[in-house]
């Protein structure tokens, strides 16, 4: 295991002080915990928490800030952060608003947020959530845990942070930031693993010329592995099935292409060049779109395609401004 | 079984899970993320850090008190569920001195019906329950059988261990190995992997 | 080679096409051309032309937009661009302000940018330029072709860049980047290479327990090769390279800890905190840090760490507002 | 040598670059950045694109559009100093129909003049004119010593050679092998090796 650290143990905590040394004027740390808070506490508005285990960097502490996230909740690497840390984090930048609660789907994440919330509303507190659930790598029915959340999170902290920047109240908020995981749709593929610092193995090992299709953001392997193709086919078969998985066409939409931690933009850019002509022909037009490392995978060498399909509200929301360490938007 | 006895099946719980660390995790890389070794022993390592020095002197609150710690300073999914099997675990010994092999049964059972509570899986999905529901039905049919210490716990252990066996020949439906489909068949899942070496702790000290 | 490309031959301009697909808000392309320029000229300001060989992405083309630069000139991956590629480029965006090419400090750069001004002054365009060399793992004398420029040079385009929005004329410009020149150092390392795809093999190869110190942006090896080690120590080596470089004590400063392409956010980060706790010792105030990827060598591993002193002008502009596709300062 | 067996030579060149892309590229990836070869082997290539179906005739106009298409069209550090070293050449035969041997010394002049005029390197910096020069240079004495045709290139081209040869033992101050320092030592510069492959391209259709 090649990294750029001291020791295993204190990987999530140097991270997090190096984040609130470089961000002061964004990012604050609550005192014994790993728990991200704005700089500045904005009352009067809907709180929005979010998090999830470490090793997504920037998310989800990038995110914190004016526009988008008003906590970040992160665990140890890969998992889920512990009900005391999300409740921390609630009881911090609560306001008479209310607090909504972004969980992506994990069993780990959605009983620790869930444990956090029965905690809050214990004590008074308003509260929501809504689950994101956008990887159409993995198959849904009601007999299984559901889809995955992965990088369509990014959508709903920017439209639902925006919304409740707006001072919308509890239930407004929610309901975009549901719309937000209704319409995003998300799948991706790895070539090089990536390893947990405290475990020290890769989540899988792969040929010269093999991947792995339809990857989570947890290092873990896909659904299967292929041969590596030109990634133009790799990206018609990302969108093929984002897109038989929801009626895009003659619509509007963000796009989204994520790198995991270790893909150069150089590659990243590639794909959209793809991802823009394949749209393009079917008549889905391009709003607005992501290129870069939002929702990584610690240096796993892959990449994510997400296609939010956008209403005029969801539109005006991912223009209007933000400022945080990792997304910036004039507005 | 009198309380410090039950502090020292605690204590081999912790042992247990140490001494698997990597196995739980290899297990975990394979279908999962590759952590449930690193969470299970970062949560019994805090228990015994609760633990030491404190004066708690029931079973119950030493059971409160485990299931407390896992539940909310561990994290994953591993913490709730095993969490919440604990402080449940616990309500059955409420007001009790000493803890006979007669209350492990309700123990169990209180630990699974917690476990289903909070995530909602059943028998054959690939999970810790694929242990734990097998062992409870094990040791209920050797007590209703008149089988004593020892030979109960040996079948509650032992099909326990076949429960996690078993769990390589299906698909997980629930948690983080549901993801990777037909690819978690030929590994056995690492909760019900933990859930034996905890078991077991109970027969080494009993 | 592992890379999601379709093929080598066709990298740089999939890539280029990708990126003004993401950003046509931005950015234009030039027909027949990869030159990159914003989508809408301004007038009346002096222009900023800045490139050098593709691989560093974002930069050079990601920082093209309001605040930064009018133009950037990709060559070929690692190949400085050709004179007429870059007199393109400054007839595109020059104005009767003139036009300043902010340059790396290399032979090909060099040579290749002032043929183009050589042209350009022909026709009666004034013309300035600068050349950055903050790289401090080389040595500076008479004798050698001087120090490199490496991800110091973001610091040149958005100080500049801000001082030519305000309308400055040429001179002020030019000094002003002469300036963030003289006053910013920058060192870096590796633990893993990167592959030019054209090539198709590693610039160099590290044994499991190695690292090349002293590196460049172009994959090639550093100035020499050590033993990994704890990430602190190699902070601190580079901070004694830098801080022996230029006297900062006592003074404020920017820091930029950049990402090869390859380095996930998480060792960025953890580097981070131990920049920002050895310069709180050296009583070096820090006004400003960006952590990520600002100039890459493709998916290399390694980062650098870069030290502006500022002034108060400096300081200003630096904090004035940009807006491009991989810088926005809201200011 | 006529204009159509200047032309051969040119071709020639293209063909031994584009022979040795591969060896160049290696030899520029131990000190510099790896791509010597392809940069040289698209310049060539350019350079053919652009005189396929030309209507130019003369000597000059020949090695000026070489020059011009290496300087314009192949970045890099070797683009820009081959290109003005094509182009000082052409000046060096202007207005003459043929090319003789007597002509290539005021053109090697010219061009390693070029070079420097570029590149302010001088000999002894481990870059093409540790190759250029001492080729200049015993062409120079071959030709006073009354040495014809193929033994004045032979001497030539020894030269090149083996000053491409000493340039394994200094150390790079000029170009990007400067930025390695002492570990340049030992490696061949990539860019006297190509000089050396341009020269015999000469020999081989004089
Ligand atoms: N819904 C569930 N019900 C019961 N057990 C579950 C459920 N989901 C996951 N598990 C158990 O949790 C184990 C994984 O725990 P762990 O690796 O610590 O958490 P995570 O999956 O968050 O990384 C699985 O092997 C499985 O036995
Ligand atoms: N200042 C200079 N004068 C003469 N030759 C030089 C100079 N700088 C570099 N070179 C030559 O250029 C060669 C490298 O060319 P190339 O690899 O194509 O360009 P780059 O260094 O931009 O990648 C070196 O091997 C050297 O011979
Ligand atoms: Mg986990
Ligand atoms: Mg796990
Ligand atoms: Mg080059
Ligand atoms: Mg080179």
């Amino acid at each position: 295991m090649k990294k750029f650290i001291n020791s295993v143990e204190n990987v999530e905590e140097e991270m997090i002080q190096g984040l609130v040394k470089a961000y002061p004027q964004y990012l604050r740390k609550l005192e014994d915990s790993h728990v991200i808070v704005r700089a500045k506490k904005k009352e009067g508005k809907v709180a929005l928490v979010s998090g999830g285990g470490s090793g997504h960097e920037p998310a989800h502490a990038g995110f914190v800030g004016e526009g988008m996230l008003d906590a970040a909740v992160p665990g140890a690497v890969y998992t889920s952060p512990t009900p005391d840390a999300v409740y921390e984090a609630i009881e911090e930048v609560k306001t008479d608003e209310g607090v909504l609660l972004v969980i992506k789907n994990y069993t780990g994440d959605v009983m620790n947020f869930e444990m956090a919330r029965e905690m809050a509303e214990g004590e008074g507190i308003k509260m929501a959530q809504v689950v994101v659930a956008d990887d159409v790598a993995v198959e849904d029915s009601t007999w299984t845990v559901g889809r995955r959340g992965i990088a369509g999170t990014i959508f709903v902290h920017k439209i639902a942070g925006a919304k409740a920047e707006q001072g919308a109240d509890l239930e407004e908020v929610r309901c975009v930031a549901q719309r937000v995981c209704d319409n995003v749709r998300s799948m991706g593929v790895a070539i090089e693993p990536c390893i947990v610092p405290a475990n020290g193995k890769p989540g899988f090992e792969l040929a010269e010329d093999e991947m792995e299709v339809g990857i989570g953001i947890h290092g873990e392997p896909g659904t299967h592995r292929e041969k590596i193709r030109p990634v133009n086919e790799i990206v018609d078969h990302l969108l093929e099935k984002i897109l038989e998985d929801l009626p895009y066409e003659g619509s509007e939409v963000a796009v989204m292409v994520n790198g995991s931690g270790g893909t150069p933009l150089m590659e990243l850019l590639i794909i959209n060049d793809h991802v823009a002509d394949v749209l393009a022909e079917k008549d889905i037009k391009i709003v607005k779109t992501f290129v870069g490392n939002y929702m990584t995978s610690i240096e796993m060498a892959g990449f994510s395609i997400s296609l939010l399909k956008l209403d005029d509200e969801m539109k005006a929301l991912l223009n209007a401004r933000a400022d945080t360490p990792a997304l910036t938007v004039i507005g | 079984m009198d309380f410090d006895t039950l502090m020292s099946v605690i204590c081999q719980m912790q042992k247990n899970i140490a001494e698997n660390r990597e196995y739980l995790s290899d297990l975990d890389r394979a279908i999962g993320d590759g952590d449930h070794g690193i969470n299970m022993d970062r949560g019994f390592r805090e228990v015994m850090k609760k633990l030491e020095g404190s004066s708690i002197n029931t079973p119950a609150d030493l059971l409160r008190t485990v299931g407390m710690t896992l539940a909310f300073k561990v994290g994953g999914a591993a913490g709730p569920l095993y969490g919440t099997a604990f402080m449940k675990a616990s309500e059955a010994v409420k007001g009790k001195e000493t803890v006979s092999l007669d209350d492990l049964l309700p123990m169990l059972d209180r630990a699974i019906e917690g476990i289903q509570l909070r995530g909602k899986a059943v028998r054959g999905e690939k999970t810790m329950l694929d242990a734990l529901i097998p062992a409870k039905e094990a040791l209920d049919q050797a007590l209703a059988e008149g089988l004593a210490g020892d030979d109960a716990l040996d079948a509650m252990i032992k099909a326990a261990e076949e429960g996690a066996e078993y769990t390589k020949t299906i698909i997980a439906t629930k948690g983080r190995a549901s993801y990777v489909g037909e690819r978690s068949i030929g590994h056995m899942d690492p909760g019900a992997a933990s859930s034996c070496l905890l078991l077991n702790a109970i027969k080494t000290h009993a």
